[in-house]
């Protein structure tokens, strides 16, 4: 916590009042602070097994099993407990990759300019243009189908997001004052990458990346649903949502799981949100005040 | 599936770049032109390729379980679509007869692929317009709302409410919504863009909405508009609240400004400097935004059209590369990348309209 | 104010009588042409669409009746049969149904080599004068009826079909050039004509105002539209739609009053193979191993998945057709005589692959969900299992290559004919190249399925097909169950009845 | 806070100020005071300097004049404009004398003109506005506008934007858009700071032909003493937030009286030619160690919420005296003069003028602001 | 052998189609010890010829040796050693310095890669601080960040950071017009005796004659990427013989009251399409016959002050007693 105030207040120092002092942020840092525990503890947790079809099909909510049963007989609230370990996790993967790729390839882009910028940029709008859903098909079929090859593909997809942002971060800094002292001061253009410009992207990048894991989320879930993702047995919110929208009659199949994806997305976003206002300089400059 | 959307704060100023850097409309257009030929060349191929590496057989999901076993009708069917001949050769094919406007025939529906797209993408476009429309009409007065009333109760509100837009699954919202508007409520029509059986309007611009209108038809414009709004506000959950939050830190920098500072020090009645001196500028980065929301949408439809039934370019391309229907495919990923290069298109047009400084001479 | 379109008898204000037949169904639709088209709902459009020679009546599948053909008779070889067709058949367009318009249609549907082009394979189509066609079979063919009946085998008018462009010469693969102008009229004597096709939205048909038929279709009007199907519930409880055809039983276990729901069994058959081959995996290939998995899936369950109105399928040959194997004669679930088996067979808990098309449901039935409940079975007999799902496509290429350890699949008849299920036996299109059961391995077996595709006489061939299915229930092919077909219509709906083929014919429904 | 006469009181001229503040704060949301008990007065024809290093609240002051204070700030003290006090108005009074009695120049015309809209639009929209004249007529008037200040072909500027001009035309046509509604009072907060020297000699003639001639009276801000010099009649220096010096802008510089004024005179290079003309007729070139030093005050200006108690200026004063720590020193009249002093140490009193400045020039403004 | 010689050095920036030449042949040369002040107009070039001299641009034409030697552009790879002795100190004293490492790493910077000595951490504290100690600023401010520092500070921090690198040519590119009144004196007084006790030559640009004027030993004037005018300071200040320098000088306002400062009509005009012959003539008040059309060099006007001006080399000159006369006179 301390880094990541530190991370979040130097520069623009004077503009952004602490994320903690917002609501907010507190709410959405609680809430995720409460599901990663539920993910930690869900053996604890869930009052039955999440994969045991023992119970009669169909059950409304109520009674032994409180979010009631789905289509195999299995109980809905143990499923989305236990849903925490697969969603969580591959979330947080999946935004460490894409960045990790991003980052290398925007700094890259931005950095070194010319042709190195030419062809990532036009790498990213390839992306940009390429449809989502095809990309992850065909990765889904040609690595097999299942989370984790869901994961790469969708690093595939999210990774120019992140080289953009890096991009347009180092396209300033290189022309910022300090890097020309540097470089007088006879640093490669290596060492001013990673010795002098790391720290400057690394915070906004971070920050950036806690708060795309809500992202993450929404798209590895959309991937599931569509079924090319999560596989069976496996208790994914996004394939639950899929099963719930066979059948109207049995809503409760669906739209817990689609609660459940809601509140972390929702408080990923309100905790990145106030981040957000609190790094981006552009809406610290605009808090500083007119009429 | 909603695309990640890039950094829309840093587009205007790479935009305003380029669009420096050109010499006059002419070369500018030349420019974009040969960009965009370019980006569709790239995506040709990494759609080929893809779809090639993958290890299923497009015959396995066009023909029956019985007609895949017969030889003959086998090579009839890899004959048709030149699937025996070498990689290099598919491709070189495909990319000479896509210079005569030739997309292929789909595997899937037999007819040519140009047809199919013909079929399909106008439902999507519609749908993703109005849903544009309205995450436009929403977000930037939702948006400037909340810069105007900063901190305060309205602004909380508002972002609450846009970050739920955010952060709430298409897929699932479509579900609920559906559930609760059309099923229980009865409300809207969550099947199909008309009532079954009803004749469209006469085809001009492929859009039901301006079609009936063009035909002098209220009726049915009305019936087009019961069936397009669940679905299309479904869709548009994501956008309002994303431009939303891009309208208020955007009048919110404006707001900075000492031109708004001078507009206020002149006595301009405060709508006049809201709406003149404040929204203009203030539309540039969101006119990015929803450029790129634009292409998300398109791409949110995969999600969304199935449960509303509308038969639209989300479900075609679903199922065309669930069946490895490679025209198809291929055809889906051209005419993306084409709709994603206009769209870039039309935003620069629009900086120039809105920024006399971007402004081509 | 403006009044709504009227020239087409539709739209929200239409009274009773002229309220069009609304059929909500999940497209499985990919040409108007009827010798191309060869899905599910491509043959409800074309049954209404175009005659065949014979046809059948209601649900049963047993008895041909006459359609354009008003008689025919076999050849005492079995290979030849003559058809006298009704002198007063016409086409839609008032011109009279000649032989060659048969003889033209079925040629074609063999040399566009489509889809269902095999249900022409091995045809000899001639005229022996304007009101008489005389089809060869290469080999003797049991089903030739039944075959004849498909929709896809459907009269059409050679004329127009000719000046739109149609070919039935030999190298019509390439020559036709009709199928759009199929979608744009229709060219055949049905009951209705085409006004529209849409081939994801909705194909709307209006009855045929010189149908040469006996019995006049009641609606006028039939929209048979695309919806998906958690939608099409509703639709038929808010009396947008009258018939639905792809809701699952567990939808309709309450139904609001304006609706009544009956299921059936389908025509479809669920089963399961393991791998026969043992360089795919040693312990498929093991004939314990198969007997484990085969006494240690409890089918009981698999029925409650599917829901009401479904059916254990004790041997591959669904129950409407001759030849299947009456109840429980298949094999039981017993979960200890499946470790038993287990237990010989050597099997070390290495995982097994179970494959199965990720994307499908058929009659409301999930391969995901059958798939997982397998698994879960067979995980409580002992056998470790690791579930793969993917699209058809791709899994499909890997079930013809044969590569599947475990496969889930489903078959539905090509024609109303028992013989279709031969495919499964040793060397046979599904035997052998899917799960490696070549050709040679059950000798036995194999002599019974050649019996069987060449008796004659009807109940000696059920027989001999029982005996197949018993000796298919020993080897690596399990069928497991019939899903229900379920269909979900509006009170006032008469005269439903489910066809094998064509699933509803629109033309009966009152 | 000051009692005694305000600031300018002592002004001959009879006529009815423009501008009238009396202990004007402004408090900003998190409970800082910029700007801590401000007295100014400024009349028709004459212009008043408000000097001052950066961050010593004097842009705020000028806001706080037009209600267009920071989001959440609050203004205290009395504020009249006009004669009415601006500090009760509503806001549809206050627009009506925004831009019309009341105008303002801001220091940077890059980013105080609108951008997206033509100059013609910016010169005529207040104008139409207040004055409901007509698009024909207001495009004349705008025309007329330019001419007066000096932009060259103004039919042209009308319908160019503001890139489309240099730096100079930019803020001349600012002025012009002040002057639209020929307003009694301009406020000009630093109109020169971001403008060349040569460009700036232009603005500054300019604002002295308004004063002249249309007798507007101006508030100028600016930190540059030598463009106070050249146009003021009266000055306050602004150290923190507070006054801590006014009076006629010759005497004061000649003479200043507080430390921070002397201050900020010495640390100033000389431009006085003749006083150096000796030494430079030397004329020996490539001699290291002939440069003069400047004099540095000591130290740093506070930053907003850690303004030393007392007065502000002690930490860096080097006559400070312990009471200085302590005491708040108000703004007092010094006897004998038209000038106040917010000093009780006053260590210059009677002292001769700055270092290096000449002796004070006769007192001959009073005479140009008559003229 | 000067420190550093500017020999015609021409600077062409490329904007859209149009070239843009900032530095259109300018020569300039700075010795060990000696203060150079260039002064100019906005976007005459001031910045682009420095940028020049450190190499931060490459040149068109002309070249730039430092101590004798060729200054090579920087490019990919790390500075030369010998370059090294040529640092700089920016204008915005806010990105000059890295926000997000600690101030003594960043001198430290200037010790290990600019002076290339290799020290312990304790040697390195220590030099660190002697070197915060020299610009005046207390050893401890080392651990802290650029966040924690008024403007006149952190420039004096970047001052400590390029005499790190024990510079013998330090180029201060509007070093204080940041700066609020009292803190410009400092720091202009802490580089000029910088320049003097540790022998650095200083190249101190501003467009504030003024302080210029008082600072340096000889100035250069520019305008419109040309060096017009050089000399010793109170020689160009007392008589410049440039009109533009003239006109340069009578614009600043002085302390006298009431007076105002001189009028120069118009603007300096796009670098792109610079005037024809003397750049200056548009705005020029004695323009004559060959202006518009030749270009004047730079030319001595006496040993040590030299003026590219028509008006001392043409016989037809229109005489005028004020060009070597008090500057005011005309006002
Ligand atoms: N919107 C604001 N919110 C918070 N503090 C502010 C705001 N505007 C100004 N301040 C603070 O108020 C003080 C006075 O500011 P002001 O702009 O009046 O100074 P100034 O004398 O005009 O300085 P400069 O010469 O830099 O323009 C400064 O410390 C500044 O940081
Ligand atoms: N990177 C660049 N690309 C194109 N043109 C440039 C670039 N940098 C500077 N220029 C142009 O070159 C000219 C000289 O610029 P330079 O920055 O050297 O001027 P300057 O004298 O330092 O001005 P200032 O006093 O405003 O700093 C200007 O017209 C400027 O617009
Ligand atoms: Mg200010
Ligand atoms: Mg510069
Ligand atoms: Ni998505």
């Amino acid at each position: 916590m301390r880094t990541l105030r530190r991370v979040l207040s130097p520069a623009g120092a004077d503009a952004g009042r602490s994320p903690w002092s917002r609501p907010l942020a507190v709410v959405g840092a609680v809430v995720i602070v409460l599901w990663v525990l539920v993910a930690l503890a869900a053996p604890l947790l869930a009052p039955h097994d999440p994969n045991a079809q023992d119970f009669a099909r169909l059950q409304p909510p109520g009674g032994d099993t409180l979010l009631g049963t789905d289509g195999l007989g299995r109980d809905v609230l143990s499923r989305i407990l236990y849903g925490t370990r697969i969603t969580l996790p591959l979330a947080v993967l999946l935004v460490v990759l894409a960045t990790t790729v991003g980052t290398v390839l925007g700094a890259v882009a931005g950095y070194f300019g010319r042709w190195a910028d030419t062809v990532v940029m036009r790498l990213a709008d390839l992306v940009f243009a390429f449809p989502g859903i095809i990309l992850a098909m065909a990765a889904a079929a040609a690595l097999g189908p299942g989370l984790r090859n869901a994961v790469l593909a969708l690093t595939v997809v999210m990774w120019p997001s992140y080289a953009r942002v890096v991009r347009s971060m180092l396209l300033g800094l290189r022309e910022a004052e300090f890097v020309s002292a540097t470089r007088l001061l006879g640093a490669s253009a290596r060492r001013t990458l990673v010795v002098d410009l790391r720290p400057n992207v690394a915070g906004p990048v971070l920050v950036l990346a806690a708060l795309e894991v809500g992202n993450a989320v929404l798209l590895l879930s959309g991937l599931s649903f569509l079924g090319l993702g999560a596989q069976p047995p496996d208790a994914e919110w996004g394939a639950m949502v899929s099963e719930g929208a066979r059948n109207f009659d049995a809503w409760w199949i669906g739209v817990f799981p689609g609660l459940a994806i809601l509140t972390v997305v929702l408080a990923f976003n309100f905790l990145g949100d106030t981040l957000r206002d609190a790094l981006d300089p552009r809406t610290a400059r605009a808090l500083g005040g007119t009429p | 599936m909603s695309a990640p959307v890039a950094d829309p704060v840093a587009a205007p100023a790479d935009r305003r770049e380029t669009a420096r850097r050109g010499a006059g409309l002419g070369g500018f257009l030349l420019r974009r032109g040969g960009a965009g030929i370019l980006l569709v060349l790239g995506i040709t191929l990494v759609a080929f390729v893809l779809t090639h590496v993958v290890p299923g057989d497009p015959a396995a999901a066009a023909l029956g379980q019985r007609a895949i076993e017969d030889p003959a009708t086998v090579a009839a069917f890899r004959a048709q679509y030149g699937l025996d001949d070498p990689l290099w050769r598919q491709y070189v094919t495909y990319l000479a007869n896509l210079v005569h406007g030739d997309l292929g025939i789909s595997q899937q529906t037999r007819r040519p692929v140009l047809t199919d797209l013909g079929d399909y993408l106008p439902p999507t476009i519609e749908l993703a317009l109005v849903a544009i429309v309205i995450s436009l009409v929403l977000g930037v007065t939702l948006g400037t709302l909340a810069a105007l009333y900063r901190d305060r109760w309205p602004d909380q509100l508002i972002r609450v409410v846009s970050l739920a837009g955010v952060s709430v699954p298409t897929f699932w919202l479509a579900l609920t919504a559906s559930l609760i508007f059309s099923v229980r409520l009865g409300w809207f029509s969550s099947t199909g863009q008309l009532d079954p059986g009803y004749p469209r309007s006469p085809e001009v611009t492929g859009l039901l909405l301006v079609d009936s209108l063009l035909d002098n038809d209220p009726f049915t414009f009305q019936m087009a508009l019961h069936h397009i709004l669940l679905p299309a506000c479904v869709l548009a959950a994501y956008t309002v609240g994303l431009i939303t939050r891009f309208t208020r830190a955007s009048v919110l920098e404006v707001l900075g400004n000492d031109y708004v500072r001078a507009a206020h020090a002149k006595g301009l009645p405060r709508r006049t400097v809201i709406l003149r001196h404040v929204l203009r500028p203030a539309l540039v980065p969101i006119i990015t935004v929803s450029g790129l929301a634009f292409g998300s949408l398109l791409s949110g439809t995969v999600l969304v059209e199935s449960i509303f039934s509308w038969p639209g370019l989300g479900q075609y391309a679903y199922k065309s590369s669930l069946a490895l229907d490679l025209p198809a495919v291929m055809g889906v990923s051209i005419t993306v990348a084409v709709v994603y290069v206009v769209i870039n298109l039309v935003v620069d047009v629009l900086y120039g309209v809105i920024d006399p400084r971007i402004r081509l001479s | 104010n403006p009044a709504p379109k009227t020239s087409t008898g539709s739209g929200t204000a239409g009274a009773a009588a002229s309220k069009p037949l609304v059929v909500d169904t999940v497209f499985v639709l990919k040409s108007a042409d009827p010798a191309r088209n060869y899905e599910p709902t491509g043959n409800i459009v074309a049954r209404a669409l175009y005659d065949t020679l014979v046809t059948f009546k209601g649900a049963d599948l047993k008895t041909p009746v006459p359609s354009v053909a008003t008689s025919w008779k076999q050849s005492a070889d079995g290979l030849t049969w003559t058809f006298a067709l009704d002198k007063n058949a016409k086409f839609s367009d008032g011109s009279d149904i000649t032989a060659d318009d048969v003889v033209f249609s079925l040629d074609r549907v063999q040399r566009v080599k489509g889809n269902p082009s095999f249900l022409a394979d091995g045809l000899t189509v001639t005229a022996t004068d304007p009101d008489t066609v005389e089809v060869k079979t290469a080999s003797y063919d049991p089903a030739l009826l039944g075959k004849l009946a498909s929709p896809s085998l459907g009269v059409v008018n050679s004329k127009a079909a000719k000046a739109a462009g149609a070919s039935d010469a030999e190298d019509a693969a390439t020559a036709d050039k009709a199928e759009d102008a199929f979608a744009k009229a229709s060219m055949g004597s049905g009951p209705y004509v085409l006004e529209s096709f849409g081939l994801s939205t909705e194909v709307v048909l209006k009855a045929n105002p010189s149908y040469w038929g006996a019995t006049k279709p009641t609606y006028q009007r039939v929209v048979i539209r695309n919806v998906d199907a958690a939608q099409q519930k509703n639709n038929v409880e808010k009396g947008e739609s009258s018939l639905a055809l792809d809701l699952s039983p567990d939808q309709v276990a309450s139904v609001g009053s304006g609706a009544v729901s009956s299921s059936v069994p389908s025509q479809y058959t669920f089963y399961l193979f393991t791998n026969a081959n043992p360089s795919v995996n040693t312990w498929t290939a093991n004939p314990d191993f198969q007997e484990a998995v085969r006494r240690g899936i409890d089918y009981s369950g698999l029925l409650e998945l599917a829901g009401k109105g479904s059916r254990r399928a004790d041997g591959m040959v669904p129950v409407q057709f001759a030849g299947s194997l009456p109840e429980g004669q298949g094999p039981t679930y017993d979960a200890d005589a499946a470790k038993a088996a287990l237990a010989k067979s050597g099997y070390d808990g290495t995982p097994i692959e179970v494959s199965f098309p990720s994307d499908l449901t058929q009659n409301g039935v999930s391969f995901t969900d059958m798939s997982t409940r397998i698994a879960a079975d067979l995980n409580k007999i002992g056998i470790k299992t690791e579930l793969k799902g993917a699209p058809v496509a791709t899994v499909l290429e890997l079930a013809r290559g044969g590569k599947q350890q475990v496969g889930v699949w489903l078959w539905g008849p090509d024609f109303p004919d028992s013989s279709n299920y031969l495919a499964f036996g040793p060397g046979g299109i599904v035997g052998g190249k899917r799960v490696n059961w070549t050709a040679g391995s059950d000798p036995q077996l194999e002599t019974v399925m050649k019996q069987a595709a060449t008796e004659k006489d009807e109940s000696k061939r059920a027989a001999l097909m029982e005996e197949f299915q018993k000796g298919l229930n020993a080897g690596p092919v399990m069928s497991l169950i019939q899903p229900a077909q379920v269909f979900l219509a509006s009170k006032d709906l008469k005269n439903l009845s489910y066809n094998l083929v064509w699933t509803v014919n629109v033309a009966e429904l009152g | 806070m000051s009692t005694v006469p305000v600031t300018g009181a002592a002004s001959d001229t009879g006529a009815e100020p423009l501008v009238r503040a009396e202990g004007l704060r402004v408090v900003l949301p998190g409970g800082l005071v910029p700007v801590d008990g401000v007295d100014l007065v400024v009349r028709p024809g004459e212009v008043v300097g408000v000097a001052g290093e950066s961050g010593s609240g004097k842009t705020l002051t000028a806001l706080s004049l037009f209600g267009l204070l920071p989001h959440g700030a609050r203004t205290e003290g009395r504020l009249e404009v006009g004669g009415r006090d601006v500090l009760r108005m509503r806001d549809r009074e206050l627009r009506s004398l925004r831009g019309n009695e009341l105008a303002m120049v801001f220091q940077d015309p890059m980013t105080s003109l609108h951008p997206m809209l033509t100059v013609g639009r910016q010169v005529t929209e207040h104008l139409r506005h207040h004055r409901r004249v007509g698009r024909r007529a207001a495009r004349e008037r705008a025309a007329e506008l330019l001419r007066q200040v000096r932009i060259p072909d103004p039919d042209r500027t009308l319908d160019a934007y503001p890139h489309q001009l240099s730096g100079g035309m930019r803020q001349r046509a600012a002025i012009a858009v002040a002057l639209a509604c020929s307003p009694r009072l301009l406020v000009a907060d630093e109109p020169t700071t971001a403008l060349d020297v040569t460009v700036q000699a232009g603005i500054l003639r300019l604002l002295d032909r308004l004063r002249r001639e249309e007798g507007v009276g101006i508030l100028l801000i600016t930190h540059d003493l030598g463009v106070m010099s050249a146009l003021t009649d009266r000055l306050a220096v602004m150290y923190a937030g507070r006054v801590v010096e006014t009076g006629p802008t010759a005497e004061l510089l000649a003479a200043p009286r507080h430390p921070y004024t002397r201050g900020l005179l010495d640390s100033l290079p000389s431009t006085d030619h003749e006083s150096e003309s000796a030494a430079g007729a030397e004329g020996a070139a490539h001699a290291p160690g002939r440069r003069r030093s400047l004099t540095a005050i000591p130290g740093s200006a506070p930053r907003l919420g850690s303004v030393p108690a007392g007065c502000p200026f002690h930490p860096r004063c080097a006559h400070a005296r312990p009471s200085c720590a302590q005491d708040r020193p108000a703004l007092l009249p010094l006897s004998g003069t038209r000038r106040e002093l917010a000093c009780p140490v006053d260590p210059f009193a009677g002292a001769g003028p700055a270092t290096a400045r000449g002796t004070a020039p006769p007192d001959h403004d009073t005479e140009r602001s008559r003229s | 052998m000067s420190l550093v010689t500017v020999t015609d050095a021409e600077v062409v920036y490329r904007r859209g189609r149009q070239l843009v030449r900032a530095v259109a042949g300018a020569s300039l040369s700075v010795e060990r010890g000696e203060v150079v002040g260039l002064v100019g107009e906005s976007g005459c070039g001031k910045s682009t010829l420095a940028k020049a001299v450190l190499g931060l641009v490459p040149l068109e034409s002309g070249s730039v040796e430092f101590e004798g030697r060729p200054v090579q552009p920087l490019g990919r790879g790390a500075r030369e050693q010998g370059l090294r002795g040529m640092q700089m100190v920016f204008q915005d004293p806010y990105s000059s310095l890295n926000p997000r490492r600690r101030v003594g790493d960043q001198v430290a910077d200037g010790i290990e890669l600019g002076a290339g000595r290799r020290l312990d951490a304790a040697g390195r504290r220590r030099r660190v601080g002697e070197l915060l100690e020299r610009v005046g600023l207390p050893t401890d401010f080392a651990r802290r960040f650029p966040h924690e520092f008024s403007g006149g500070q952190r420039q004096r921090i970047a001052i400590a950071r390029a005499l790190a690198a024990e510079p013998r040519l330090i180029v201060a590119d509007e070093a204080i017009s940041a700066l609020d009144v009292s803190a410009q004196a400092s720091i202009a007084n802490l580089l000029a005796s910088l320049a003097a006790d540790l022998d650095v030559g200083l190249l101190f640009i501003s467009h504030d004659l003024g302080i210029v004027r008082q600072l340096s030993d000889r100035i250069a004037v520019m305008y419109l990427g040309k060096v017009v005018e050089t000399g010793p300071a109170d020689t160009v200040w007392g008589s410049p013989a440039h009109p533009y320098a003239r006109a340069l000088i009578g614009a600043i306002p002085s302390l006298e009251a009431g007076r105002l400062p001189d009028d120069l009509p118009g603007d300096v005009p796009d670098p792109a399409a610079p005037p024809t012959g003397c750049r200056f003539h548009p705005r020029c008040p004695r323009a004559f016959a060959p202006c518009p059309t030749s270009e004047p060099s730079l030319l001595a006007v006496e040993p040590g002050h030299a003026a590219a001006c028509h008006l001392h080399t043409h016989a037809d000159a229109p005489a005028s007693d004020t060009v070597v006369s008090a500057p005011r006179g005309g006002a």
